[in-house]
């Protein structure tokens, strides 16, 4: 077995759960990296949905952040409002996830609109909670997949703004300048060339002086992810 | 006082008239879509919609030309993709323009609590340093008078009706829903009028374990609707219908499709 | 991480030092008197001590010198009359002076979410035009951006320490409560540690009807504590001891047969 | 059976609740106001706690406000906060009840301290739900005992504000001047002087022209009183 790009993505967003207690879901490639890492890498790893649900354990991945059994499984079941002044802006978060459809090189992000506001080309779905989560977990990553239309010199609209702890894409993982801030490549996944984020990258891509390889996905990493997104 | 027990048919033409602002909330769960299809069939236009999460709900009353104006914070298809009809009234006017006001979930979500509590403002720490503020006149900002920290200041939501699905109020009109309760609560409580829509009518509400009770002088109409929140879920009742979220891709992505959806809708009963 | 269990005895000692602000709550029901007991024999001294209703838990601690300061919105014994050492201790500062800071309940209660919540401050409708605001610099006016209208901003509480009594924690540190939930939850959560007393400690705890659970994450030290609760009650195990509240207003009227009652909390275990 | 002054106070009291739907109720005499209504003149009426219970049916009053069994009988417990943000504030409230240990003319209270603040010859409860009440409620309904140290010129603190919609005494009931607002005696209960309720008030009271006699307490009234109260 093969990791694709997006798998990898996913299985590097779950080791980043290692050593943290509580994570704010969204649904898609956060749920499955959140889901992954508490079957294999954190198994005490608190999942709270910003539906209200805090400590879910669901066994396949929701289609939507509300069905049934987030509810069923849960350690206890919260209202929209509490959770996110409880237990986001609280503080309470450790890590969030965010994706986007563009990402500067601070790590501001697009969920909103390509082209003008009032006249876009594409209507996105918008900010959900992606304002409060950047503003207040204690680490925030972002996944999204590297291409140019994507990780652009200015965005078209800014959703949110806060700076992540780390940009995992499906060819390595970005990381802001201690100094600048500015997004800098540290690591890419196995087989992927610098050249290759470079390419894929809006913006001249800073690279580290020492770019790291990731580890190679395990047997059980994709086996795990593969079941769940069944 | 008690609310009144009506059908659902009554209870909407008493209810939400034209030009009124609608908040239809349930979050993934207990969606109120058997209200949203009444409203269709009966013509209602010039909405202002509120919502947190438009869904397919709201997709449908735009496709159906019966919105205004979206008052929202994420507009998709929640594990599926876009909402095609609330994108083509964006992004072409079609059936007719859409003002969108555009808010995050917990700027919504602080907008109904203020609204509930009946204060004419929200505050949060999140939105600072956005493009929301810019397009949105109802987030501002406030200083705190301890502190001297800028926070972000969002107008109440005081809906003139809310409509929601709960699984079931007993007959002197105290409603009980549990699961995911979502903003509901808060949604019913900001509005001059509410409707809630019902799974079934008891004689007694036997205490549910995280259930919420909305006492029956917080509610105007309940109108019984058995499967009322289908293609979403009740718990306790039926599961969601996540073949339906995934189907609605292909129906609504044409106007045609959606045309032939909506047809369906208005013959119905 | 998980909070750790100990014998009251220990979680005091490690928990709430000289110095602090700690708030106890519990709103007539679940009062964490055996903690407060305990904080009594461990001679615990200059507090802040936060609480809407003082209540004979505050009498007792006041009266024993433990508290440099009261946080509070209305001081008496609940249906009985004053609470005698706390009118001794600001009538003619004994056992020492107390100073006050005093809100009404909804501006405690604002208080309390808002430090649950992060944010400096709430917003609330009422204290205009009382002397609340002349005695307490944390009640301030705030202007709503929309409407212009003044409302009062009340500081957020954020105490060192929170004390409640609960039913029940289950072995990871989950604790449930139910019945008259009061404040509990909010002060808890805006405290900066948390002492949960429990009546029992079970394998899992059976959902119950409106019951609140505090995630184990919230919450950092529990200690078993049956009984913990009494003068005051415990739903589900047993009943408000209406006859000590009466009694307790001979035993606290005078300082001698107050300090002959608080000889034996101290010769207590 | 005769009723005593307060006996008297607290029925006309319940009797002001015909026709309302919701009461807030603390504890004492606004406590067997309402449970006295909803046994004789509103038995829909809902009874609204402040700590909490919505719809609470108590046997026997409560000696607080949180006893067990107002929780027990509720139709709903919420949080603190709630009740006084969703309930209260936001005006669901139709009659709210407040007591005092001193009035001024205007119907503004101290239920805080006797004397100068920092040095009180009498430290008192404080405020509790007064502010808030006195704030909110669409109807107040003030209860205390008509006496000239109750009754003053100038309040020593001034705990609550907001214009009543009645005072109930022990001897009568004044209302505000639709004019001036100012308290004026306008009922006065059976064997009850205006001259006894002049010499019981700390200002010179304005009395209305035509000062009506309360209806007399029924048997069925004083009963239920007092079956309450043991």
């Amino acid at each position: 077995m093969k990791p694709t790009g997006e798998e990898t993505m996913r299985i590097v967003a779950a080791r980043a759960l290692r050593g943290h207690r509580t994570c704010f879901v969204g649904i898609g490639a956060p749920s499955a990296a959140a889901n992954l890492a508490r079957r294999i890498h954190n198994p005490d790893l608190l999942l709270i949905y910003e539906s209200g649900t805090i400590g879910s354990k669901p066994n396949v991945l929701p289609l939507s952040i509300g069905d049934g059994e987030l509810a069923e499984t849960a350690d206890s079941v919260v209202s929209v409002p509490e959770i996110f002044a409880y237990w986001l802006q609280a503080g309470r978060i450790d890590v969030g996830f965010l994706g986007a459809a563009q990402i500067d090189r601070t790590g501001r992000l697009n969920t909103t609109v390509i082209g003008p506001y009032q006249r876009p080309r594409v209507r996105l779905p918008g900010a959900g909670g992606a304002p409060e989560i950047a503003a207040a977990a204690r680490e925030v990553v972002i996944m999204l997949r590297q291409r140019p239309e994507a990780f652009v010199e200015r965005l078209d609209f800014v959703t949110s703004v806060g700076r992540p702890a780390r940009v995992i894409t499906d060819l390595g993982v970005l990381v802001p300048d201690d100094g600048t801030g500015e997004l800098t490549l540290t690591q890419v996944h196995p087989g992927v060339t610098v050249d290759q984020a470079r390419a894929a990258t809006g913006w001249p891509l800073s690279v580290a002086a020492d770019v790291g390889e990731t580890a190679p996905v395990t047997e059980e990493e994709l086996a795990v992810l593969r079941a769940l997104e069944q | 006082m008690a609310p009144v027990f009506a059908s659902l048919h009554d209870a909407v033409a008493e209810l939400i008239h034209d030009g009124d602002t609608v908040a239809m909330e349930g979050f993934t769960h207990l969606i109120p879509h058997a209200a949203g299809h009444e409203v269709i069939r009966q013509g209602r236009t010039d909405l202002t919609l509120i919502r947190m999460t438009p869904d397919i709900i709201y997709d449908q009353l735009i496709g159906a030309g019966a919105a205004r104006k979206l008052v929202f914070s994420w507009g998709g298809n929640p594990g599926v993709g876009s909402l095609h009809r609330l994108r083509d009234a964006v992004e072409h006017g079609w059936p007719r323009p859409l003002e969108l006001a555009e808010y995050s979930h917990a700027m919504m979500a602080s907008a109904y609590v203020a609204g509930a509590s009946a204060l004419p403002f929200g505050v949060l720490r999140a939105g600072a340093g956005t493009s929301l503020p810019e397009q949105n006149p109802a987030l501002q900002s406030v200083i705190c008078p301890f502190t001297g920290e800028s926070l972000t200041a969002v107008k109440a939501h005081r809906p003139d009706v809310t409509v929601i699905h709960a699984q079931r109020a007993d007959r002197t009109g105290n409603v009980q829903l549990w699961g995911i309760v979502g903003i509901q609560k808060e949604a019913v409580y900001c509005a001059q009028r509410s409707l809630v829509t019902v799974e079934e009518i008891v004689d007694e509400l036997a205490p549910m374990p995280g259930a919420v009770v909305l006492p029956a002088v917080t509610v105007t109409m309940i109108a019984l609707a058995p499967g009322g929140a289908h293609p979403s879920y009740a718990q306790g009742y039926y599961r969601r219908d996540n073949a339906f979220y995934l189907a609605w891709d292909a129906t609504s992505r044409s106007r045609e499709s959606f045309g032939a959806w909506l047809r369906g809708v208005r013959a119905g009963s």
